[in-house]
């Protein structure tokens, strides 16, 4: 009964990204899409509370990363790149989705 | 799907709604609630979760008079009427607002299984036991 | 597998309208059904027929009726949501008293039941939003 | 003292144009005027007559529209913001080919010159929105 | 030259009142409207960031308090409650308004 | 209205615009470039405040085929040819975000009173710095 959770604000603007990975259980996935894949450049607090959580993996939709000009050298370790058939493939994996609105 | 329940004919689903939002700032947590009780004519098995701003959905004393907007808070304590009767309130987000149960209205229903008697809708939880809860969803519908 | 889709703001102004429909077409290329589209809250703005978005741009109301019309999706504005941000169908504008309405092609206005079922109808029930 | 106010978010979806319709009132009952309020983004969702909100709520548009009517004020909703979210005047839907407009009383749409010049002509300018 | 600030959003959810106050200058007022008022309780992360900050004076919208169910009782030390005209007057005190939306 | 200079007829104020939104998420970015080309025309002292996620908008790099939303990056480039020259990024707000000059596209204007020298339109600048510069204004506008 896996969640894949999706957020899409900024971490540095609201609190969706941190309250999101401190709800997520084993197993599941968080996928930051639209602003909130600014969450996923290295070397912010935002970085370091998911690099935190090793229990669930983290993706960021790569077509918002290109749209805001976040180069693969810009992130974080741990991030995985997925396309928006990434995201169907990822909600079909998952039991269920949650969005963080 | 796991958790699914087939009756004959009749889908069974554990619908959780989460409640993240304030009031009244944004539309979200009334239509959000008039979901709730369109939703419960489909007899699902329905919780509802408060944390982050959500709980402030839940606070007494709520008096929209001079801001010229409808005032939904009472139609919380009425959730009981409609069968809506697992609402999950969580801890940490409480405290971190300041806030304690006491803050909350009073919101019960009548236990149909236990002779009638009132019981508390309000479940206060703490963060772990309420992702515990999300993980046993079937739907989980966020605003 | 089944799924529904929520949209929860309009056109524009947030990314979401934009993110469902390209999440939505994804789902339907690779062979997927989608039980049913849903808009709620400003998400009902998604469906006037009145936009005229610059030409450069896309045209977010057009690119969804497209994709209603090629895989023949069922796309529910929700009528509570309509009524109180001016999205109205022929025979809502009527019943109101309206001298016109505004609804695109593709959409059809209906109640929040319609969310619901979505939810127990579907495999997986994925939300756009604010 | 005369003010310009900048109303940026739709209805009911945010508290943006009822606080900004509070905040204008008692401008006018302080005995203020009022330059000019503008309607940015989402905030030209204010100016369509087609919203039926429920009876118990309040009526923002008409709100506004009773408010102009009184005091004579001058609300304007942005062009280009308005062509990208379906609100058009009886001008602008002939120019667009659309069969209909859905601009209520009280509300004129005309171009984001005219937010400029509010700022340039107001003692303050009040910004309202998300 | 001094600004009246207006700010909307719970501080809970977004980091605008706190961006606000670390951009206000002396003799500058913070006026927390809508959600915002939240920030106006006692006893939170929030609260104490105001109180921080002794030269900006702090004010909480009293409509959307009452909306709200925060009485008096529940406000941090140092906030004073206007009503809508107590709004205009701040606008007319200062010599201009910024909005942190 | 002190620092406002009479001349003539023209009134001239000091205009701020304060983006504080990442592009694209949401359509504030944009429209408010759009207040900022109209306002060219109208010769008032122009300046643009980027901070908090506004530093986002002026980001190096940025290709939006794939969302499907048109790119309007390329704008800000252009600002100097409707005389807009004074655009203010706040470094703690990068520093937060990961980020340094070397990430934002690199925006110039040709200098009329210094024989149309290209002369640099970013300045970073630090927090107290920046609300100096909210302080000097007459009007500030933000989205």
């Amino acid at each position: 009964m896996s969640i894949l959770h999706t957020v899409n604000k900024s971490p540095f603007e609201k609190q969706s990204l941190s309250s999101c990975v401190a709800h997520a259980s084993h197993g599941d996935a968080v996928l930051m899409i639209e602003d909130a894949v600014y969450g996923a450049v290295s070397g912010t607090a935002a970085a370091a509370q998911l690099e935190e959580n090793k229990n669930i993996s983290i993706y960021a939709l790569g077509p918002d990363l290109n749209a805001r000009g976040l180069g693969e050298a810009k992130l974080a370790e741990g991030v995985n790149v997925v396309d928006y058939n990434g995201f169907v493939e990822l909600a079909v994996e998952h039991d269920k989705t949650q969005s963080w609105l | 799907m796991n958790d699914m329940a087939d009756t004959g004919e009749q889908t069974i689903k554990k619908f959780l709604y989460v409640n993240r939002k304030a009031p009244y700032g944004t539309i979200y947590a009334l239509e959000s609630l008039e979901v709730v009780l369109i939703g419960a004519a489909f007899e699902q098995d329905v919780s509802l979760a408060f944390l982050d701003d959500g709980v402030f959905q839940l606070m007494k004393g709520q008096d929209t008079a001079d801001i010229g907007v409808k005032n939904f808070s009472p139609t919380y304590r009425a959730l009981g009427d409609f069968e809506v009767t697992k609402l999950f309130v969580e801890k940490e987000s409480l405290e971190e607002r300041g806030l304690s149960e006491d803050d909350l209205m009073e919101i019960t229903y009548e236990d149909e299984d236990d002779d009638w008697e009132e019981k508390p809708s309000i479940h206060l939880v703490n963060r772990s036991e309420l992702a515990a809860v999300m993980a046993e969803q079937d739907v989980i519908l966020s605003f | 597998m089944k799924f529904g889709i929520v949209v929860n703001e309009g056109p524009y102004t947030h990314q979401a309208a934009d993110t469902a429909y390209q999440f939505t077409k994804s789902v339907l290329e690779k062979g997927h059904d989608v039980y049913r589209v849903f808009f709620y809250h400003d998400g009902v703005n998604v469906g006037t027929r009145m936009t005229v978005p610059p030409q450069d741009e896309r045209h977010i109301q057009r690119n969804w009726s497209e994709l209603a019309e090629k895989y023949d999706l069922d796309m529910v504005v929700c009528i509570a949501a309509a009524q109180r941000r001016g999205i109205m169908d022929e025979n809502e504008a009527k019943r109101q008293g309206l001298d016109g309405d505004n609804i695109a092609p593709g959409f059809r206005i209906s109640g929040l039941g319609q969310l619901i079922e979505a939810g127990i109808q579907s495999d997986r029930l994925v939300t756009f939003g604010d």
